[in-house]
C-alpha cells in the first residue's frame, strides 16, 4: 500500500515525453535547470512559462498529479515571495500597509523568483512522472559511464541503486508487518508521550535491520550462484535506444536557450 | 585449498558489501519516505520522519563508507523520486557528509561503533555540518540568504530525534549476532 | 470472549487512487471457547480478517464486536490496548518480531506493555519457556543466537505471555520440519483444551483444519462464503472446488474407498484414527455376514 | 549413466576454531548420476542447506572434496561449474535481483557476458519453460510466491544448466504455489533430462525422487529409493520427519484389525490391498 505511493509518482503512459530516452530527459532537465537562470525580464520569464506549458501538454499528465507535486513546495514559494516583497527595497514604493512597504522591484523579484521555482518544479516533476525509477537509474548509469575511466565505480553504484529500488516495497511490507506485530504486543508508535514513542521505535527498527541484513546475505548468495562476479565482462539486457527525437529535443533546447539569451534584458 | 578459500571469500565480501549497502540505502529511503512519529510540538506539523535516525544507525553500525553512501543515495533518491529533485544535490552532499563524519568518528581508533559516547559525539558533530550545507545550498537555490533559515528548526528537530532514536537502537543491535 | 464481525468491509489505502478493497460484507461469529479455522485460497482475505480481531485494522464499513467492545466503522477508538491484551496474534513467521537482548526480556515485553509487573512477567516467561518446549537455559541467551525453530517458539511464548483470552494463529508452522509442525500444533490444541482458550487458526492445511477445528469458515475473494463444522464442510467436495480448495487427503481417500466398496461410512473421518476404526468396523461387519 | 556430482567424505564446520562443536556437515559421501532426481530430507539444522552451498562452492569443505563432472571443484573451475548448476532458494523475495521478471531472468546471462541478441531469445525461452512468458514486465511485488519461484527457476534455466538444486524452494508457498513449482520441475525434467536435487521437508515431494538422502545432525543417516527410506518407519519420526500418508494409514488400519498384506507407500497400493484383502475374497 505504502509502496505504491512513492512509485505512484511515476505514471506509465504512451506520450511523446514518456517515450523519450531517459538519458535525453535527464540531460534536458539538467540543462533546463541552468537555462532557467538566464531569464531576467518579463519577456524571457513569459517564454519559460510558455515552454513549460508546452512540455506539460506533451506529457499528457493530468494536472491533478502536477498540482499534487507542487504541494510540498507551495509553502516555500509563498515564503520566498513574501521575503522578496518585504525585504527588497528598490524601485518605486507601490503601497504601504502599516510597517509593510512594498516596492516595485520587490514585487517584480518576488514574482520572477516564484515563477522560476514553479517552472523548475514542474519540469522536474514531469521527469519523475514520466520516467520509471529504474529507467532513471539506467539513464544515470550510462551518462556516468565516462567516469569509469577515472575508476569511479559506476556499475556498482547503479547496481546498488537498482537493488535498493527493487527492495523498497519489500522493506515497506516488512516494516508494516513488524509494526503490527509489536502493536499486537502493546507497543505503539502513535500513542503515549514522546519518550514512549521513541522507545517504541526500538522494537520496530531492530527486527527491521536484522531482516534487511539477512535479505542482503541471501541476495548476495543468490547473485553469486548466478555467476555475479563484479561489473567486468558483463553484458547489458536493458538497452536504451537513442532516437532522432531525443537529439531533436536537445537541439531545440539549445536553440531555446540561445533565444532566451538574446532576449534577456 | 587455502588460495581457493581466499579468492572465493574476497568476491563474496565485495558482493555482500555491495548488497548490504543497497539494503541500507533502501532502509534510509523507506524511513525518510514512510516512517515518521508525531511530536507533541508543532515544528513541521509535528510529523517528523525517521530518515536521519536510520542514517545515524547505519553509519554507526557500518562505518563511514556505507554511512556516506546510504545517506547520500538513500536520501538523494528520495528527493529525486519524491518531487524534490532540485534539492537532491544539496541532500547528496549534506547527508553524505553526515554519514561519513558519524561513521568516521564512531569507527575511529578501532571503536567499531561500540562506544556510545563517541557515537553521540559523531552525531552531534555531523548536525551543524548538515545544517550549514543545507543553508548554503538552499541559499543558492532560492537566490536569498534569509529564506533558507526557515528550514533550520525542522532540521534540528529531526536530527535530534535521530540522535535520541539511534542511541537505544544501536545499543540493542550490539547484541545481535550479525552485528557483533 | 465472543467475537462477531457484522457486514465488515475493509479497503487498504482507502481514499487514495491506490485503494484496494480486500473485504466485502464479511459476517462471522466466533463463540468463546471455540477452535475456529479460517481457510481460503491465497489472497482471499484471511490475514486481513484476522487483523480485525484485535483492532489492528478497523473496518471501513460494518462493525466488529469484541466481547463488550464494539468497533464501528468511522468511529474514533480509544484505548485499544485493552482489546489487544485479550486477543493475542501469532503472525506468520513470528520470529521476525524478536528484538530484545535476551529471550527472557523478549517474552516479558508484551505483558509489561500491558502493565504487568516485572516479577509477574518473569514468572510467566519461565513457565512458558517449558510449555513451548525449550530448556530454561535459553532464557538468558540472545534470541538471535537460536535456531529458526527455537526462535519461532520464543516468539509464540511472547504472545502467550500476555495471557490472552483469544489466540489468533496465522499459519504458525510455515517452514518448520514435520516434527516441529506437529509439536507446535499439538501445543496449541492442548492449550485450547486445558485453558479453554478461544483459538482461531488461519491455515492452508486442510488436514490441520479437519484435525483440530470445531468450526471452519471459508474465505473467498474477500467474502466469508461458507462456515460450519469440518464434517459438514468437507462433505461437499464440489463446493470446495468452487473456492479453489481441496478436501483433506483423508477425506478424498475415504470417498475413494466408499466408491470402491459401494458402501458409505457412517461418518466423515477427520483423523486417521477415526478412519481406521470405521473401516475396521465395516470389514468386521462384512465378515460376520 | 554418467556421474554428474559427488561428495567424497566431505565435512564442514562453521566454527573451525571450536572443534568440540558439532560439524554442520560430517563426512558425507554420495554420488549423483546424470538425469537423476535426488531428494535430500532431514530435520531443521541437519545440514541440508550447508551441503547445497558446498556443492556450488559458496562454502569450501574443511575436509574431503566435491567433484562436478568428475572434476574436483576448485577456484579455477568454480565459475564454470556455477554456470552449469542452477540453484533456487527458499525465500522467493530474497533471490529476485531484477526490477522486472525479464530483467531477473537475464541476470545470470549478463554475468556470463552473453551478447544482447542471444539474451533476448534465451530469456523468452526460459520463461516459456516455466510458463511465465506472459509476465515479462511484471515487478516482483506484484507476483505470488509460486510465480516468483518459477521466475527464479527460469533464471537458472536461462544458462541451460545440467543440474538444478532446489533448497526448500516450495516451503514458503501455499499448496497451489507448491504444486505449480513442482509440476514445472517435473515437466522440465521430462523435456530436458535435467538432473534435480531437491531439499525438502515435504514427504510427498520426496516421493517424487529416484533416490532419497536422509540427513541427521550433519551425517548421512540413510540413502535409498523412497520406498527404502520410508520403510524406516519410526526411525523417520524419531529424527524429526513424518511418515507418508499411505504408510501411516496402513499401519493404523492394521493396528485396528483391518487385514492387510504389509506396509504401503502409495495410495494406490493401499487401496488395492484394502480391496483384495477385505472385500474381494
Ligand atoms: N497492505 C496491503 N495493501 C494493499 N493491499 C493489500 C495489503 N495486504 C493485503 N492486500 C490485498 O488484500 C487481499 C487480501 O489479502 P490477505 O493478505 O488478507 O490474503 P490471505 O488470504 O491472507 O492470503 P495468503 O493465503 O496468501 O496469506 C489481497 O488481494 C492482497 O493483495
Ligand atoms: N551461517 C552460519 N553460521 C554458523 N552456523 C550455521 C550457519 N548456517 C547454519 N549453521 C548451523 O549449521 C547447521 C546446519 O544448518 P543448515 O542450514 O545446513 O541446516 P538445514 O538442514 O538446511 O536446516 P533447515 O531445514 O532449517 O533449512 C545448523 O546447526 C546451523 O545452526
Ligand atoms: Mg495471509
Ligand atoms: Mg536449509
Amino acid at each position: 500500500m505504502m509502496e505504491k505511493m512513492i512509485f505512484g509518482r511515476f505514471i506509465p503512459g504512451e506520450s511523446f515525453v514518456h517515450k523519450l530516452d531517459p538519458r535525453a530527459k535527464l540531460l534536458f532537465v539538467f540543462a533546463f535547470i541552468v537555462i532557467v537562470f538566464i531569464a531576467n525580464n518579463a519577456l524571457t520569464y513569459g517564454l519559460l512559462v510558455a515552454f513549460t506549458l508546452v512540455v506539460i501538454l506533451m506529457s499528457r499528465i493530468k494536472p491533478y498529479f502536477l498540482i499534487n507535486g507542487l504541494k510540498p513546495v507551495l509553502f516555500l514559494m509563498i515564503f520566498t515571495f513574501l521575503i522578496h516583497i518585504l525585504f527588497t527595497k528598490e524601485g518605486d514604493l507601490l503601497f504601504e500597509l502599516g510597517f509593510v512597504k512594498v516596492y516595485e522591484e520587490g514585487l517584480r523579484q518576488g514574482i520572477f523568483i516564484s515563477l522560476r521555482f514553479l517552472v523548475l518544479v514542474f519540469m522536474t516533476t514531469i521527469l519523475t512522472l514520466t520516467t520509471s525509477p529504474i529507467s532513471i537509474t539506467d539513464g544515470l548509469e550510462v551518462l556516468l559511464n565516462p567516469l569509469k575511466k577515472v575508476k569511479f565505480p559506476v556499475h556498482e553504484l547503479a547496481l546498488m541503486m537498482s537493488i535498493a529500488l527493487r527492495f523498497i516495497p519489500t522493506l515497506m511490507d516488512e516494516t508494516d508487518k513488524i509494526m503490527k506485530a509489536q502493536m499486537a504486543r502493546g507497543s505503539d508508535l502513535s500513542a503515549g508521550s514522546l519518550k514512549d514513542r521513541i522507545k517504541a521505535v526500538v522494537p520496530l527498527l531492530v527486527p527491521l535491520f536484522v531482516s534487511a541484513f539477512k535479505r542482503a546475505e541471501d541476495l548476495a548468495t543468490a547473485m553469486e550462484v548466478r555467476g555475479y562476479k563484479g561489473g567486468e565482462g558483463r553484458t547489458r539486457y536493458r538497452q536504451l535506444k537513442w532516437q532522432l527525437k531525443d537529439t531533436l529535443i536537445l537541439v531545440f533546447l539549445v536553440v531555446f536557450a540561445a533565444g532566451l539569451w538574446m532576449l534577456r534584458g | 585449498m587455502t588460495t581457493f578459500q581466499s579468492t572465493r571469500s574476497k568476491q563474496t565480501t565485495t558482493t555482500l558489501d555491495l548488497i548490504q549497502t543497497a539494503m541500507m540505502i533502501g532502509l534510509v529511503f523507506s524511513a525518510t519516505a514512510f516512517l515518521s512519529i508525531k511530536l507533541p510540538i508543532a515544528a513541521n506539523g509535528g510529523l517528523v520522519h525517521l530518515g536521519s535516525a536510520m542514517l545515524f544507525i547505519v553509519a554507526i553500525l557500518f562505518g563511514p563508507k556505507k554511512g556516506a553512501l546510504a545517506g547520500a543515495i538513500g536520501m538523494g533518491l528520495f528527493d529525486v523520486l519524491g518531487g524534490w529533485l532540485l534539492w537532491s544535490p544539496i541532500t547528496l552532499v549534506a547527508r553524505g557528509l553526515q554519514g561519513y563524519i558519524i561513521g568516521k568518528i564512531a569507527h575511529g581508533a578501532s571503536r567499531r561503533g561500540r562506544h556510545t559516547g563517541w557515537n553521540i559525539v559523531g552525531m552531534l558533530v555531523s548536525i551543524p555540518v548538515m545544517l550549514v550545507v543545507y543553508y548554503i545550498g538552499e541559499g543558492i537555490l532560492y537566490g536569498l540568504w534569509l529564506a533558507p533559515l526557515a528550514s533550520i528548526p525542522g532540521n534540528i528537530v529531526q536530527n535530534f530525534l535521530g540522535v535520541a532514536i539511534a542511541i537505544p537502537v544501536c545499543l540493542a543491535l550490539r547484541n545481535v549476532r550479525y552485528f557483533r | 470472549m465472543d467475537i462477531k464481525l457484522q457486514q465488515v468491509a475493509y479497503a487498504y489505502a482507502q481514499g487514495t487512487p491506490f485503494e484496494k478493497r480486500a473485504l466485502f460484507d464479511v459476517n462471522l461469529a466466533i463463540t468463546s471457547g471455540t477452535y475456529q479455522a479460517i481457510i481460503g485460497h491465497t489472497g482471499s482475505g484471511k490475514s486481513t480478517v484476522l487483523q480485525h480481531f484485535n483492532a489492528l485494522l478497523r473496518p471501513t464499513a460494518g462493525q466488529v464486536v469484541l466481547g463488550s467492545r464494539v468497533i464501528e466503522a468511522g468511529k474514533k477508538q480509544k484505548n485499544l490496548k485493552e482489546v489487544r491484551q485479550k486477543v493475542g496474534i501469532v503472525f506468520q513467521f513470528p520470529e521476525h518480531q524478536l528484538f530484545e537482548e535476551t529471550v527472557l526480556k523478549d517474552i516479558m515485553f508484551g505483558p509489561m506493555n500491558f502493565g504487568v509487573s516485572a516479577e509477574q512477567a518473569e514468572k510467566r516467561a519461565r513457565e512458558l519457556i517449558t510449555l513451548v518446549g525449550l530448556p530454561d537455559s535459553v532464557l538468558e541467551k540472545s534470541p538471535f543466537d537460536l535456531s529458526g525453530g527455537q526462535m519461532r517458539r520464543v516468539a509464540i511464548a511472547g504472545v502467550l505471555a500476555m495471557q490472552p483470552d483469544v489466540i489468533v494463529l496465522d499459519e504458525p508452522t510455515a517452514g518448520l520440519d514435520p516434527r516441529g509442525q506437529r509439536e507446535i500444533m499439538d501445543m496449541f490444541y492442548a492449550l485450547h483444551k486445558e485453558r479453554g482458550l478461544t483459538t482461531i487458526l488461519v491455515t492452508h492445511s486442510m488436514e490441520d483444519a479437519a484435525r483440530y477445528a470445531d468450526e471452519i469458515a471459508i474465505m473467498h475473494e474477500g467474502r466469508c462464503v461458507l462456515s460450519g463444522t469440518p464434517t459438514a464442510l468437507f462433505s461437499d467436495v464440489e463446493r470446495l472446488r468452487q473456492y479453489r480448495l481441496e478436501v483433506p487427503r483423508l477425506v478424498a481417500f475415504q470417498h475413494k474407498i466408499e466408491q470402491l466398496i459401494g458402501q458409505k461410512f457412517p461418518e466423515l473421518s477427520l483423523t486417521e484414527e477415526q478412519f481406521a476404526k470405521q473401516l475396521a468396523a465395516i470389514t468386521k461387519a462384512g465378515e460376520r455376514l | 549413466m554418467a556421474e554428474i556430482l559427488s561428495l567424497n567424505a566431505v565435512s564442514f564446520s562453521y566454527t573451525p576454531d571450536e572443534p568440540e562443536k558439532r560439524k554442520a556437515v560430517d563426512t558425507v559421501s554420495f554420488s549423483i548420476q546424470r538425469g537423476e532426481w535426488i531428494a535430500i530430507v532431514g530435520h531443521n539444522g541437519s545440514g541440508k542447506s550447508t551441503m547445497a552451498k558446498l556443492m556450488n562452492g559458496l562454502l569450501v569443505p574443511t575436509e574431503g572434496d566435491i567433484r562436478f563432472n568428475q572434476e574436483v571443484l576448485t577456484e579455477h573451475n568454480l565459475w564454470d561449474v556455477r554456470s552449469q548448476m542452477g540453484m533456487v532458494f527458499q525465500n522467493p523475495d530474497n533471490q529476485f535481483v531484477g526490477a522486472t521478471v525479464q530483467d531477473d531472468v537475464a541476470f545470470a546471462l549478463e554475468n556470463n557476458g552473453v551478447p544482447f541478441e542471444e539474451m533476448v531469445g534465451r530469456v523468452h525461452e526460459a520463461l516459456q519453460q516455466v510458463r511465465m512468458d506472459g509476465f515479462l514486465d511484471h515487478e516482483p511485488h506484484h507476483l505470488s510466491g509460486g510465480q516468483k519461484q518459477r521466475v527464479a527457476i527460469a533464471g537458472a534455466l536461462a544458462l541451460r544448466p545440467k543440474l538444478l538444486i532446489l533448497d526448500e524452494s516450495t516451503s514458503m508457498l501455499d499448496p497451489q504455489g507448491r504444486q505449480e513449482v513442482l509440476q514445472t520441475v517435473m515437466q522440465l525434467r521430462e523435456e530436458t533430462g535435467l538432473t534435480v536435487i531437491s531439499i525438502t521437508h515435504d514427504l510427498e515431494e520426496a516421493m517424487l525422487a529416484d533416490r532419497v538422502l536422509f540427513m541427521n545432525d550433519g551425517k548421512k543417516h540413510a540413502e535409498g529409493t523412497p520406498e527404502q527410506i520410508f520403510a524406516l518407519g519410526d526411525e523417520l519420526t524419531a529424527l524429526g520427519l513424518d511418515l507418508p500418508f499411505a504408510y501411516k494409514l496402513s499401519r493404523l488400519l492394521q493396528e485396528n484389525g483391518v487385514a492387510l498384506q504389509g506396509q504401503h507407500l502409495t495410495e494406490e497400493e493401499l487401496v488395492n490391498d484394502i480391496w483384495t484383502s477385505n472385500f474381494n475374497k
